[in-house]
């Protein structure tokens, strides 16, 4: 007989609530997106006003007529309404006097092509709410487009493989970075596979909410969309981790950190051959996205060396 | 005319198999009409598709309402109380199922045709798309169109291996397809 | 105007869960189904943790899925650190 | 109980709208500059930095934003002000589909300017006719008291249970945006009782953190044209609460502007204009003019434009010998002014008389008064039964 671990993860602690959704909700066998979500209800609770968009998590955070598939207060709207629609919600509930976590919840589409003015705008405001962009690299929900996160040579079926095309030309957006050069109180970027982490940042992005905005850039690979067999998700994020492909580090005011630091990280093709979106890459273009990861990697080391700048953080924007 | 209601389940490959069926009625001289209606596109969530084909243009853009044939690519949809609504007499079903009926579901079903799909694919393709084999087992059981009709039309999306395979499935699905008729 | 009868008290479009909380048959989307191995399991709770559905049930010393809304994704068996849960096809178990 | 009567101001129509927004306590305004209604933000900032106005002011990147922030605000339970005019109003469509649809009881000024395609800062109403299917209230003013009062009505009359709709307040851009005149602001106690009633109403759903409940669940099957229907009924339910809610004030402030439509001068008409905003109060003093003269025309103001007030005109224009309308925007691909084919879309009931349409006034091109004497004759002559011309671009089609 084995020896029993008494001892769960400490990920059960970070959950104050229960599981806001319904037991079955329609997301693809795997999906991150799915543990994301009940994951952000079990830490943040139920009074967490999700303001959603279309895409892959609409049709399971918005109803259907009078019927809900979870019980967190929600708002539907259009993908470039997604952080000033969430201003007028928490403002008015400011002015209100009703402590509410306003989180806005949308793709990497949306966040960093139609909706990105907005949320820009709402972190120079120091609008107080919290911003989730799940990364899966592209316009899933539609269909695997390629949107302005898509990486190099990433095949989607607007950049697709042929006798001419190699996949996706240009480099991906750095959004979490931008978003942390917005002097913000809190921005950071976590995924599953540091499930504790992941969980710690949410709830500090509760906490950093009430000084400004706070951007959480979750990792959530696309079994759909990037040809991952479905119980490998979660692998796919770790490796993601391992190989500095994906990072985790928070930003308050601008000061950076590491979160998690790889002692000695996995070369890149470790990671790309764990699914199909970069099969038809050759040594070359795995190259240029071997030396892309290491160059973000330096830079991303580098700002970690200096303190907050912009707005003290004695003095929260938004004030 | 003929009309024929697909159902399925994301990810299936219920909407291809329509337009698959369109294409090798096209091949015949036949005039056709095929589209999908779903929701949000999602694996494993319901999924309706039809084909239409005729002898003269086709001027209906309606779903369908009576089909002359139901394919059904999930076994699992053989649960949903509407499968059968409106289902022609004489009408004809297609299946997917490792089982074979030992009772008639519905009267207006008279003649069905079941292929253990799902096996065939995962054995020949390697994954679970078994909409390629139930289009072998609808051209044998109806004679609507013709096996080589069926073929021509999957190499329109594949090529290459997995055409082989696919291939493979269709023939499969002929020959393999258990009929089974009710008075 | 004529319409007398509405399905909705509500002007707009509103949901409420409280009304009617919608809830999918998932676990009829499951082609492999995870089989828990009772001795080999150490009450780690990994598989709990990283179960997109959240749907392993806490028994007293060991976990098991709700095959009621288990997808059958596999992310349990894979990410369990003793092997404990093996994912057998689903026509196996149909009665 | 009759209000008391306020101060008098000389103000602009932008002023006056931030005076009337100012007035009903809104707790969010959001807004974006653009000419001719930045006046508006500017004035209600400085109201806010004055400590007059309490409400949270949100200085948004774009027009898009200040929509959807403040639909947003108003589903949460508060009340919401924004502004904008032309381009802004374009660049905002998305959320005000979604305001109407969501029935967000948001009240927004909109200065009425030429939209994009040809470059003019100036005047025109092409850009609430762009907006008239968008499910929006779109009330059409004339001058500086008019706007300050209709925005207090706009707010009753769009938080109103019955109703629950936004509410556009439209005015002709600089003709009336930067027109300064006398302007009698009502106190704060007097609007805050005139609006008083809306708190003995039932209240409307809302989003409420502590509830389960979704704004904008997806309409499936016929539930989606239930939501539709429920709207149209509520857009007819606006027309008669719009005239009560008219009556109200008069009563209160001594002042009304006969709801839906202003009749003048019709009872004994031969024949009538129908136009809206500022061509209005030029039309009049010709009509007077020409009333001296011996024509019995007679003028009808157009106050609300959607939804779309045909028992009033046709009861009021139904045994005219003819009707000219001056419209200050196109209807593309009908050739002729917007307010006359909706207008002619009420033949059966009018009856076939001549209806002239008078396309004037784009881009800040000045209605004068011979342009509308000219308009008068046009109708005068169809009304005895002559050849007339069905539509006319006056500014183009100079008489020899």
């Amino acid at each position: 007989m084995v020896e029993k671990v008494r001892k769960l993860p400490k990920t059960f602690q970070y959950f104050k609530d229960e599981d806001a959704f319904a037991g079955g909700v329609a997301f693809c066998a795997g999906c991150p997106l799915e543990l994301t979500l009940r994951v952000l209800s079990k830490v943040m609770g139920h009074e967490t006003v999700i303001v959603g968009t279309p895409s892959c998590s609409a049709p399971v955070l918005y109803g259907q007529n009078v019927g809900a598939w979870h019980r967190l207060p929600y708002y539907s709207c259009l993908m470039t309404g997604v952080a000033s629609s969430a201003t007028g919600l928490s403002r008015y509930y400011r002015k209100a006097g009703k402590d509410v976590n306003v989180v806005c919840f949308t793709g990497d589409g949306c966040a960093a092509d139609i909706g990105f003015q907005t949320l820009s705008g709402a972190a120079e405001r120091g609008e107080r709410f919290i911003y989730v962009c799940y990364e899966n690299e592209g316009y899933m929900n539609t269909g695997i487009q390629r949107s302005s996160t898509t990486p190099f040579g990433a095949t989607t079926t607007t950049t697709p493989v042929g006798s001419a095309g190699r996949g996706k030309t240009t480099h991906a957006k750095n959004l979490p970075m931008l978003m942390a050069m917005h002097n913000i109180p809190y921005a950071a970027t976590a995924t599953l596979s540091n499930i504790d982490d992941l969980s710690k940042k949410m709830q500090k992005a509760m906490e950093k909410k009430k000084e400004g905005l706070v951007y959480l850039h979750i990792f959530c690979p696309c079994p759909v969309g990037w040809g991952i067999e479905s119980d490998m998700s979660i692998q796919v994020c770790r490796m993601a981790v391992k190989t500095n492909y994906f990072p985790l580090w928070e930003a308050e005011y601008g000061k950076f950190k590491l979160t998690t630091t790889v002692a000695n990280p996995e070369p890149i093709t470790k990671y790309v051959k764990m699914f199909r979106k970069f099969n038809h890459l050759g040594e070359k273009e795995l190259a240029v996205i071997q030396e892309e990861v290491n160059q973000k990697y330096a830079f991303l080391k580098h700002l970690t060396e200096f303190g907050e700048h912009g707005i003290p953080a004695e003095t929260p924007a938004g004030e | 005319m003929k009309e024929i209601r697909f159902h399925g389940r994301g990810g299936q490959g219920a909407v291809l198999a329509a337009r698959m069926l369109a294409i090798s009625c096209v091949a015949e001289g036949k005039c056709v009409a095929s589209f999908p209606m779903y929701g949000f596109e999602r694996r494993g969530a319901p999924v309706v598709a039809f084909t239409r084909f005729d002898d003269k243009p086709i001027m209906e853009k309606t779903q369908i309402y009576n089909p002359d044939c139901l394919v059904v690519i999930d076994p699992g949809l053989l649960k949903l109380p509407t499968l059968f609504t409106g289902l022609n007499p004489n009408g004809i079903l297609i299946l997917n199922s490792s089982k074979i009926f030992d009772k008639q579901p519905n009267e207006n079903l008279k003649l069905a045709g079941v292929v253990n799909a799902t096996q065939i694919a995962v054995e020949e393709v390697g994954r679970d798309v078994p909409n390629t084999c139930l289009l072998g087992a609808f051209a044998a059981v109806t004679g609507w169109v013709g096996l080589k009709s069926v073929m021509a039309s999957v190499g329109e999306y594949f090529s290459g291996d997995v055409l082989k395979k696919n291939l493979r499935c269709v023939e499969r699905g002929y020959n393999e397809v258990k009929v089974t008729k009710w008075q | 105007m004529a319409v007398k009868k509405f399905s909705s008290k509500y002007e707009a479009a509103w949901s409420d869960a409280d009304q009617l909380l919608l809830c999918l048959d998932t676990g009829t989307w499951r082609t492999k189904r995870p089989v828990v191995d009772k001795e080999k399991c150490t009450y780690c709770g990994l598989c709990a943790i990283y179960c997109p559905p959240q749907c392993m049930i806490t028994r007293k010393d060991f976990f098991e899925p709700n095959l009621s809304f288990c997808k059958g994704c596999g992310i349990c068996a894979k990410e369990c650190p003793r092997a404990a849960i093996v994912m057998l096809p689903e026509g196996d178990f149909t009665s | 109980m009759k209000a008391k009567q306020g101060e008098l101001k000389v103000m602009t129509g932008n002023s006056a709208a931030a005076y009337g927004a100012m007035l009903c306590r809104p707790d969010v305004v959001a807004s974006y500059p653009i000419t001719p209604q930045t006046e508006v933000v500017e004035q209600l900032s400085r109201f806010h930095a004055d400590g007059v106005l309490t409400a949270e002011m949100i200085e948004v990147e774009g027009e898009n934003s200040a929509m959807n922030a403040v639909a947003a605000a108003t589903l949460a339970g508060g009340r919401a002000f924004t502004a904008t005019s032309s381009w802004g109003l374009v660049y905002m469509y998305d959320a005000v589909l979604q305001a109407a649809g969501f029935r967000a009881p948001v009240v927004m000024a909109n200065v009425n300017r030429e939209t994009p395609g040809i470059l003019a800062v100036s005047s025109g109403q092409q850009d609430m006719i762009q907006t008239r299917d968008a499910g929006w209230i779109q009330v059409v003013v004339e001058n500086s008291q008019e706007i300050l009062d209709t925005i207090i009505m706009a707010f009753r009359l769009a938080e109103d249970y019955d109703i629950q709709l936004p509410v556009m307040v439209n005015y002709d851009g600089f003709y009336i945006s930067y027109l300064a005149e006398g302007v009698r602001i009502p106190a704060r106690e007097d609007v805050d009782q005139f609006l008083s009633v809306l708190k003995t109403q039932p209240q409307r759903t809302i989003m409420d953190p502590t509830r389960p409940i979704g704004a904008g669940s997806h309409g499936l099957m016929t539930e989606f044209m239930e939501l539709r229907y429920k709207h149209c009924a509520a857009m007819d339910r606006a027309k008669k609460k719009f005239d009560e809610i008219d009556k109200d004030y008069g009563d209160f402030f001594g002042r009304s502007y006969g709801g839906q439509i202003e009749e003048y001068r019709t009872e004994d008409a031969d024949f009538v204009i129908l136009t809206s905003g500022s061509a209005v109060g030029t039309s009049r003093t010709v009509v007077d003019a020409k009333r001296a003269e011996g024509v019995k025309v007679g003028l009808i103001k157009l106050r609300m434009f959607r939804p779309f007030p045909q028992e009033k005109l046709i009861k009021a224009i139904k045994g005219k010998k003819a009707v000219g309308v001056i419209d200050r925007s196109v209807n593309f691909g009908w050739n002729c002014g917007p307010l006359y084919s909706e207008l002619r879309a009420l033949t059966p009931e009018i009856g076939n008389i001549p209806m002239l349409s008078f396309i004037d006034g784009l881009a800040s091109i000045d209605i004068t008064k011979p342009h509308i004497e000219r308009v008068i004759d046009d109708i005068a002559n169809a009304a005895k039964g002559k050849p007339y011309q069905a539509v006319t671009w006056i500014p183009l089609e100079e008489r020899d």
